[in-house]
């Protein structure tokens, strides 16, 4: 009981450093609370993309499209209709998780990499009709949205995006720590016991589906009234890489790994992007790098280091027996 | 669930290595940045610089369109290494704004280089939607940006629309492609009416690459054909890297279409399209704007070009051809003119703007900059004839952000291909030659 | 080096990650002998096997194969030096016939001679396998798969055959037929080290047998020997 | 009262037909016997009456409703517990998790704390013997067939299907186990039970029936059955040392 | 016997619903033959393309068969190749360019450039696997099959920006190989260079075929690929059979690479449209199945041309995707898939 308190005040300790971040130096910038901006954008994508992919094991290699549709929807929404970006977002959200149903009702039959592969699919196909449909979305010649905010500040935007993560990190884990989640890792791990214990697999299966999607949708609104333009670049296949990476990086199955780790790791980038712009690329050779030596020599990523050293302080003071209390009751 | 207490810990510990990383990285001067007096003679010849000045200049220099990213950044720097980065006492230190392709990525390395490096002004960059992105910042800080080379309507409509903001944006690079596409079409009609070209129909089949680029063009394309009574039979769009155009050529044989118009940028695409083209045997009459952007496109194409429309002249000045023959010197490949000898005749129209604004107002700011477009480069007052690719830049309160479009501006004559030589057969007045069909 | 000793195994430990399975165990197996490993689940007589085999590392102890150390050494390696493995879930290959995956079992064996007269003998063996030789391994019933395996499993010309659990989820009559099958290999001179949970069965069937439990080897004795020692009926023959 | 019947129940896949019209019933309270050799269709017809495969032909009636081709969750739910042949655990959750699942998602009329009571219940229940808080990619192979059981028994079925839950164990677990077995029945717990074992199978089943080729060849009490000249010839061979 | 897909296959509705998506999906794919042969052109076209999508695809689908590898790096082998027959090929044009009259390296002049490709691409694959792989599967084979993705999409990464950085942007291509007027097939009028592809193509596959089916190391590798531990037991040398199979998959994407070299110019993201495609096939094939990859290359091929040639450029990657999601949802472990090695049951 004493651990999971702790774990909760040392959350809430990085969060308020998250948030107090924007007034330390250098962070006090305009150009790093950009980042920091950017920082928090991943991080709240990674959060989404953990909960399909660390859970119910399956990869959503089309996670960028379904940010992607999120944009556009809200995007589309403001250009054309005039409706408030705050509730486009929203339905950005709502049409990525309606997508997220039929996807995941395509994957249903599939696991793994079939399932990955599959999603991914999906997602070059929206993509394609987002480039093909100029008419709608003006395809390549990119559709200027208008901004969320009346500021071009980035303070504003850090807190909106902050708070856009908090909640997102909040309701996913929170299911996850309902009997959802325990459905969901049973699913993930052996889909015949679970159907056998009583689970319906294609409920579960769809709500993460849904879940996942609709929050990458409303993060995707975000990302349309900030950067105030949409390319159907943005459902590319490399972002999706992107995210994926930090996800992994943080560790699979954790949801505050992928959170946590986003900061440091996208913050790092740019900081590379800036010292190497003599070299430009320097910085992705790295950022491959650094993803080809996690995953041989640290699978479980950032949460697996912070569970060992865990445990190895746990053991080094006996006094402190914190036995490993069961989950999700 | 998860044991965090001292994972966060280890976050925020990472937070703060990350902070002290960042804090010595301001507390140093910045690394001096690539290509800074890369060709410069001996310090000692030039007068003793007073105050370095920061200058941005963007482009794609990764990502997937870093071939046309590396030759703008090339170009830039034979421009300035010409007058020894010194423009009066200012030494100009340039700051590489490389936006990926991505209004994300650009929006963040322009914030970092306008706040990290104190830009007083930057010229060029490509894309389209990271100009629309990045407008935001320069209006934003006040900054003006110079000869955006993203050229789609959507970066006119956001200056125009509100030109007290995105004013900062000064001036595009490449006009609106809208107002590129009348020559051809006039060419055509043209040579319909004397007699010259006698087409089986008057359809028209419109190619290009899934670009803002592409699509402005093919839209332009449309509109004129469609005003003078043509039909379009189909419209394709294609990925910027595409090399394959076998099913493309075998739906225009079957189509049977008179003419086939269209534009790539990449020296791969549009010489492949023209290949296929030639293998294919089609008769069509072929508009491929942008082929002689490069400076090998013959090589690549072969006798396949023959019969082709284009209206880009390429290096075809002595001067120009020098500028061919210094950069592949230097850099090792050969430029296009659309990347790199375009920004070679903008860099030198900035240097030529900064050296009248430093004569006009005393000093080179980012106001007197910005005063200095207003007063002088949108009122036509300040033009640029020195120039490789194009005779005269200039710009008017009718044109901006475009430079004025037309005779005696920025625009090319129409010319047909024989054997790898150019025949001017548009306008009339500049002509040397007649539309000929191929046989 | 004891004449005639095929497989000598002393003081070995092995298991899994952290979870030790064998302690101590020693056993040998001589020139032509049928030796059997008995013992209730999860004693370590699959684990015994697979150390020997090579899939697994000792953590301490000695393997020798013909005098020849082979604790640790690779699985491909081990099987090369004539060490033929037999597992409980017979590895076969399902999307092959039942010819190439004879053929594979065969090869390290360049001599093409050699290979063929093997298969002839494996034949004559199993003539079941005959009928079925271009069906696909994936398409034979329980019986007929255990078979192709022993099969696969001899086409090295192996000096030492180790079987792990052949009566495993087969039906009484194919058991039978399976040990059968052993019987006449070993009478054709095949030394064999048989890992069964039959254990009424086996010990009329081999010239010796150890007991393998917890991890240990308790007994060991020849199977008549075995099967009237009190422990063995009492725990395993149920008398 | 039958709580399971089945009637003409025939699963083909392709050309080859697994089961062929089987019909037997299972009374309420008793331990059923299915035996067969290898290939016989055992586990075929017990994926047909547990949901995971739909039968060809026939319909099965479970606790007085039809239940032909209802999805394997929902008959969980409705009260069929079932062990695999080879056990399929969560790995990567602790034994105790493992069972709370079950106990989550199997019985909808367990809410709140009595969700984890009924789980901690079953371990102690099947005596499982490690600590609940072991994760179950560490256990062994027996240990593994136990938790199957146990998660089984989370879901408080009416009706349990035991493929082969025999297979592997000693003498002496075998008689641990028969008397567990006999302690679920004796608490109201049906069982259906496929096995090879004929110790178990004759000391435990108050009726069998006997699978070849897909088809019933004989059915009714375990002496009767074993005494049949067609099962012994067909099933058992003739120097078959029992 | 028990997975998920017949399960849910159990349903009637599905199972009514599946019989008539067959039928119409029969029917469209029945249209679609005709409507090819009714334009020579498509054809054509369709067996140029299908050559090259099946050289990518062959060797993808026969890592993953053997090592449970989702290569997403191997478009990046396509570059390696094209950029190595670049460089070798490029003295000898210039040499013909001097000396039009040596009519035997007009002739052979191409061919050293491909097999200098395919031995650099066999290196590169050994490389990776010795330096990559091996180290990864030492460690740890849990989640196999997602790490290996991830892990070759930072290679993905890696490779494309170091060429980058090195290289450089430019496209260093060649107009053609053999430089002669088209041939003609069944009236189409179609390259010389082309024509080759189709004929480099063949002859490899039909190569690499034989070698799978009828030598004792061919033998191996498909013994791997469907169990292991019996390969071991075998006496196969897993190892060895893993870099044999990362050599020869990716020297055929190095092939693939120099033989196209006069249509995808080297250049960094030159890889991706090939990658992209030979994804397309091996999934619609069923992921491992080699002889699937081959036929499905070329029914890619098809939907790919037929969409341009009745649609537009842009749906390319559209529509053929669109069929291969219903391919999936009726089949999931695609066309020719088959259960020898239950990858996705993990």
């Amino acid at each position: 009981m004493l651990v999971r308190h702790r774990r909760r005040i040392a959350l809430l300790g990085v969060l308020v450093v998250a948030l107090v971040l924007p007034y330390i130096p250098p962070f006090t910038g305009e150009d790093y609370r950009r980042w920091l901006v950017g920082a928090a954008f991943m991080a709240a994508q990674a959060v989404a993309f953990d909960f399909t992919a660390g859970y119910i094991n399956i990869v959503n290699f089309g996670f960028a499209a379904f940010v992607g549709l999120g944009a556009y929807t809200s995007g589309i929404l403001a250009v054309d209709f005039g409706i408030s970006p705050w509730i486009g977002m929203v339905a950005g959200g709502t049409v990525s998780g309606f997508v997220g149903l039929l996807t995941g009702a395509l994957t249903l039959r599939l696991r793994g990499i079939y399932a990955a592969v599959m999603a991914w699919f999906v997602g070059l196909a929206l993509m394609g009709l987002i480039r093909n449909v100029p008419d709608i979305t003006r395809g390549s010649l990119g559709l200027a949205v208008p901004s969320l905010l009346e500021s071009s500040e980035n303070l504003p935007y850090y807190y909106v995006i902050m708070a856009m993560l908090i909640v997102t990190f909040a309701v996913l884990a929170w299911v996850i720590r309902s009997r959802y989640g325990l459905a969901f890792r049973a699913i993930g791990q052996n889909l015949a016991a679970a159907r056998a214990s009583g689970i319906n697999p294609t409920r579960y299966l769809v709500i993460n589906f849904v879940l996942s999607c609709a929050f990458a949708g409303w993060i995707g609104g975000f990302y349309a009234h900030y950067y105030g333009i949409l390319t159907p670049d943005v459902m590319l296949t490399s972002h999706t890489v992107e995210v994926l990476a930090i996800a992994y990086i943080g560790g699979r199955g954790s949801l505050w790994g992928a959170a946590v780790i986003a900061f440091p790791l996208s913050i790092g980038v740019e900081f590379l992007k800036v010292q190497f712009s003599t070299l430009p690329g320097v910085h992705l050779v790295l950022y491959g790098l650094l993803l080809i030596v996690v995953m041989i020599y640290k699978p479980g990523g950032f949460a697996a280091v912070v569970r060992g050293l865990e445990s190895w302080l746990i053991r080094s003071r006996p006094g402190d027996t914190a036995t490993e209390a069961p989950p999700a009751s | 669930m998860t044991r965090t207490s001292i994972g966060a810990k280890l976050g925020a510990f990472g937070v703060v290595v990350l902070l002290a990383a960042a804090c010595t990285d301001t507390g140093t001067p910045t690394a001096t940045p690539a290509g800074t007096p890369t060709g410069s003679e001996s310090p000692s010849s030039a007068p003793p610089a007073t105050e370095t000045i920061n200058i941005g200049i963007g482009g794609p220099f990764t990502g997937t369109s870093a071939l046309t990213g590396t030759e703008m950044k090339n170009a830039a720097q034979m421009a300035f290494d010409a007058i020894n980065w010194q423009v009066g006492m200012y030494t100009i230190n340039p700051v590489y704004v490389d936006d990926q392709s991505d209004p994300a990525k650009g929006t963040a390395a322009l914030e970092q280089a306008i706040v990290g490096q104190n830009l007083v002004a930057g010229l060029l960059n490509w894309n389209s939607s990271v100009s629309v992105a990045e407008m935001e910042l320069t209006a934003k800080y006040k900054i003006p940006w110079f000869f955006g080379m993203g050229a789609a309507g959507t970066v006119n409509q956001k200056f125009t629309g509100d030109m007290e903001k995105y004013g900062y944006w000064t001036s595009k690079g490449w006009p609106d492609p809208v107002k590129l596409t009348t020559a051809y079409v006039g060419a055509i009609n043209d040579a319909i009416a004397a007699g010259t070209y006698t087409p089986a129909s008057k359809v028209v089949a419109i190619y290009g690459e899934d670009t803002d680029w592409g699509r402005s063009f093919g839209a332009g394309l449309r509109h004129d054909f469609e005003a003078s009574g043509w039909t379009i039979k189909s419209e394709d769009y294609f990925p910027l890297t595409q090399t394959d155009f076998s099913a493309l050529m075998a739906k225009y044989a079957s189509d049977n279409v008179p003419i086939i118009a269209g534009t790539s940028t990449a020296a791969a695409s549009i010489t492949a399209f023209i290949k296929a083209y030639g293998e294919s045997g089609l008769k069509s009459l072929v508009v491929a704007d942008g082929l002689g952007w490069f400076g090998d496109w013959f090589d690549m194409t072969g006798t396949s070009s023959d019969y082709v429309l284009d209206s880009v002249p390429g290096f075809a000045t002595d001067k120009a051809k020098q500028f061919a023959a210094d950069y592949k010197a230097k850099y090792g490949s050969d430029p296009s003119a659309a990347a790199a000898g375009l920004t070679y005749d903008w860099t030198n129209f900035f240097i030529k703007l900064m050296q009248q604004t430093l004569a006009d107002q005393g000093a080179i700011t980012s106001e007197t900059l910005y005063k200095e477009a207003q007063d002088k480069l949108w009122t036509g007052e300040l033009t640029y004839t020195d120039g490789i690719i194009m005779s005269v830049y200039d710009f008017s309160p009718e044109s901006i952000p475009d430079p004025v479009v037309g005779k005696g501006h920025y625009i090319f004559p129409v010319t047909q291909y024989k054997g790898g030589e150019r025949t001017v057969i548009w306008p009339a007045d500049q002509a040397s030659g007649t539309l000929e069909p191929k046989p | 080096m004891t004449n005639g000793r095929v497989l000598d195994v002393a003081h070995v430990e092995a298991g899994y990650d952290l979870l030790q399975v064998l302690w101590d165990v020693s056993l040998h197996v001589d020139e032509g002998e049928f030796v059997a490993l008995l013992g209730p689940n999860g004693a370590g007589k699959t684990t015994t096997l697979r150390t020997i085999a090579g899939f697994l590392q000792p953590l301490d102890g000695d393997i020798s194969f013909r005098g020849t150390p082979i604790g640790g050494r690779p699985a491909h390696t081990v099987s090369r030096m004539g060490l033929g493995y037999v597992s409980e879930s017979l590895n076969l290959f399902p999307a092959m016939t039942v010819r190439e995956n004879l053929q594979v079992g065969a090869n390290s064996v360049r001599n093409k001679a050699q290979v063929a007269s093997t298969m002839e003998l494996v034949f004559q063996l199993f003539p079941r396998l005959l009928e079925r030789r271009d069906q696909l391994a994936g398409t034979l019933s329980g019986g007929e798969r255990k078979m192709l395996a022993i099969g696969r499993g001899l086409m090295a010309s192996p000096s030492l055959l180790l079987v792990d659990e052949p009566s495993l989820g087969l039906a009484p009559m194919a058991t039978v037929a399976t040990f059968d099958a052993l019987k006449a290999l070993r009478e054709r001179g095949v030394t064999i080290l048989l890992v069964e949970q039959n254990v009424n069965t086996t010990l009329h069937l081999v010239d010796r047998a150890y007991v393998l439990e917890q991890g240990r080897i308790v007994l060991e004795g020849t199977g008549e020997d075995l099967l009237s020692n009190p422990h063995v009926q009492a725990a395993y023959l149920g008398i | 009262m039958a709580i399971l019947e089945l009637s003409g129940i025939t699963k083909r896949f392709g050309g080859l037909t697994a089961v062929n019209d089987v019909t037997f019933n299972v009374e309420e309270g008793e331990i059923f016997g299915l035996i067969g050799p290898n290939g016989a269709g055992k586990t075929t017809l017990l994926s047909c009456l547990a949901g995971d495969l739909r039968p060809n032909a026939g319909t099965v009636r479970f606790d007085g409703r039809d239940t032909t081709g209802l999805a394997a969750d929902r008959m969980c739910r409705l009260g069929l517990g079932r062990t695999f042949q080879i056990p399929r655990p969560f790995p990567h959750l602790s034994v105790l998790e493992n069972v709370l699942v079950a106990a989550t998602f199997g019985d909808p009329d367990l809410h709140g704390e009595a969700i984890a009571r009924r789980a901690t219940e079953m371990l102690e229940y099947v005596t499982f013997p490690r600590s609940p808080a072991t994760l179950a990619s560490h256990l062994n192979a027996a240990q593994l067939k136990r938790l199957d059981l146990a998660r089984a028994l989370a879901s408080h079925p009416k009706l349990l299907l035991l493929d082969e839950l025999a297979a592997g164990l000693t003498p002496g677990e075998l008689a641990d186990m028969a008397a567990l077995l006999r302690r679920i029945r004796d608490n109201g717990v049906t069982i259906l039970m496929v096995e090879h074992v004929m110790r178990l199978i004759l000391e435990l089943c108050d009726r069998l029936s006997v699978l070849q080729y897909g088809e019933l060849i004989a059915h009714g009490d375990a002496a009767t059955v074993a005494a049949d000249e067609r099962v012994r010839e067909a099933y058992l061979g003739q120097n078959y040392i029992l | 016997m028990t997975s998920a897909a017949t399960n849910l296959r159990s349903v009637p509705l599905a199972r009514r619903f599946l019989n008539f998506t067959w039928l119409t999906l029969g029917l469209a794919a029945a249209i679609l033959v005709f409507e090819a042969f009714a334009q020579p052109s498509i054809v054509v076209t369709t067996l140029v393309t299908g050559g090259m999508w099946a050289l990518m695809a062959a060797g993808l689908a026969m890592v993953f068969g053997v090592m449970n590898i989702p290569n997403f790096a191997h478009g990046e082998l396509f570059l390696l190749g094209s950029f190595t027959a670049f460089t070798v090929y490029s003295p000898i044009r210039e040499a013909l360019l001097n000396d039009p009259s040596l009519t035997w390296l007009k002739i052979l002049g191409p061919f050293p450039g491909m097999v200098v490709a395919l031995v650099v691409g066999a290196i590169a694959g050994v490389l990776l696997e010795a330096v990559l792989f091996r180290p990864l599967r030492r460690r740890s084979r849990e989640q196999w099959v997602m790490n290996t993705f991830l892990l070759t999409a930072g290679v993905s990464v890696v490779v494309i920006n170091s060429y980058r950085l090195t290289i450089g942007n430019d496209f260093h291509g060649v107009p053609a190989y053999w430089d002669v007027p088209p041939i003609s097939l069944f009236g189409v009028p179609i390259s010389v260079d082309r024509a080759m592809v189709l004929v480099i193509a063949l002859v490899t596959i039909t190569l690499f075929a034989l070698f799978l089916q009828r030598t004792g190391l061919g033998r191996a590798i498909r013994a791997v690929s469907q169990d292991e531990t019996g390969a071991q037991m075998a006496g196969i040398d897993l190892n060895r059979i893993f870099i044999l199979t990362m050599g020869i998959s990716c020297a055929l994407a190095a092939l693939a690479g120099a033989s196209l070299l006069f249509l995808f110019p080297a250049y960094p993201d030159v890889g991706l449209q090939p990658l992209y495609t030979a994804w397309f096939v091996v999934i619609l094939a069923g992921l491992g199945n080699i002889p699937g990859a081959v036929i499905g290359a070329f029914i890619v091929a098809l939907l790919q041309n037929l969409t341009i040639f009745y649609i537009q450029v842009g749906w390319v990657d559209v529509l053929p995707t669109v069929f291969i999601i219903l391919i999936l949802l009726f089949k999931p472990s695609g066309l020719f898939g088959s259960a020898v090695k239950g990858v996705w049951e993990q």
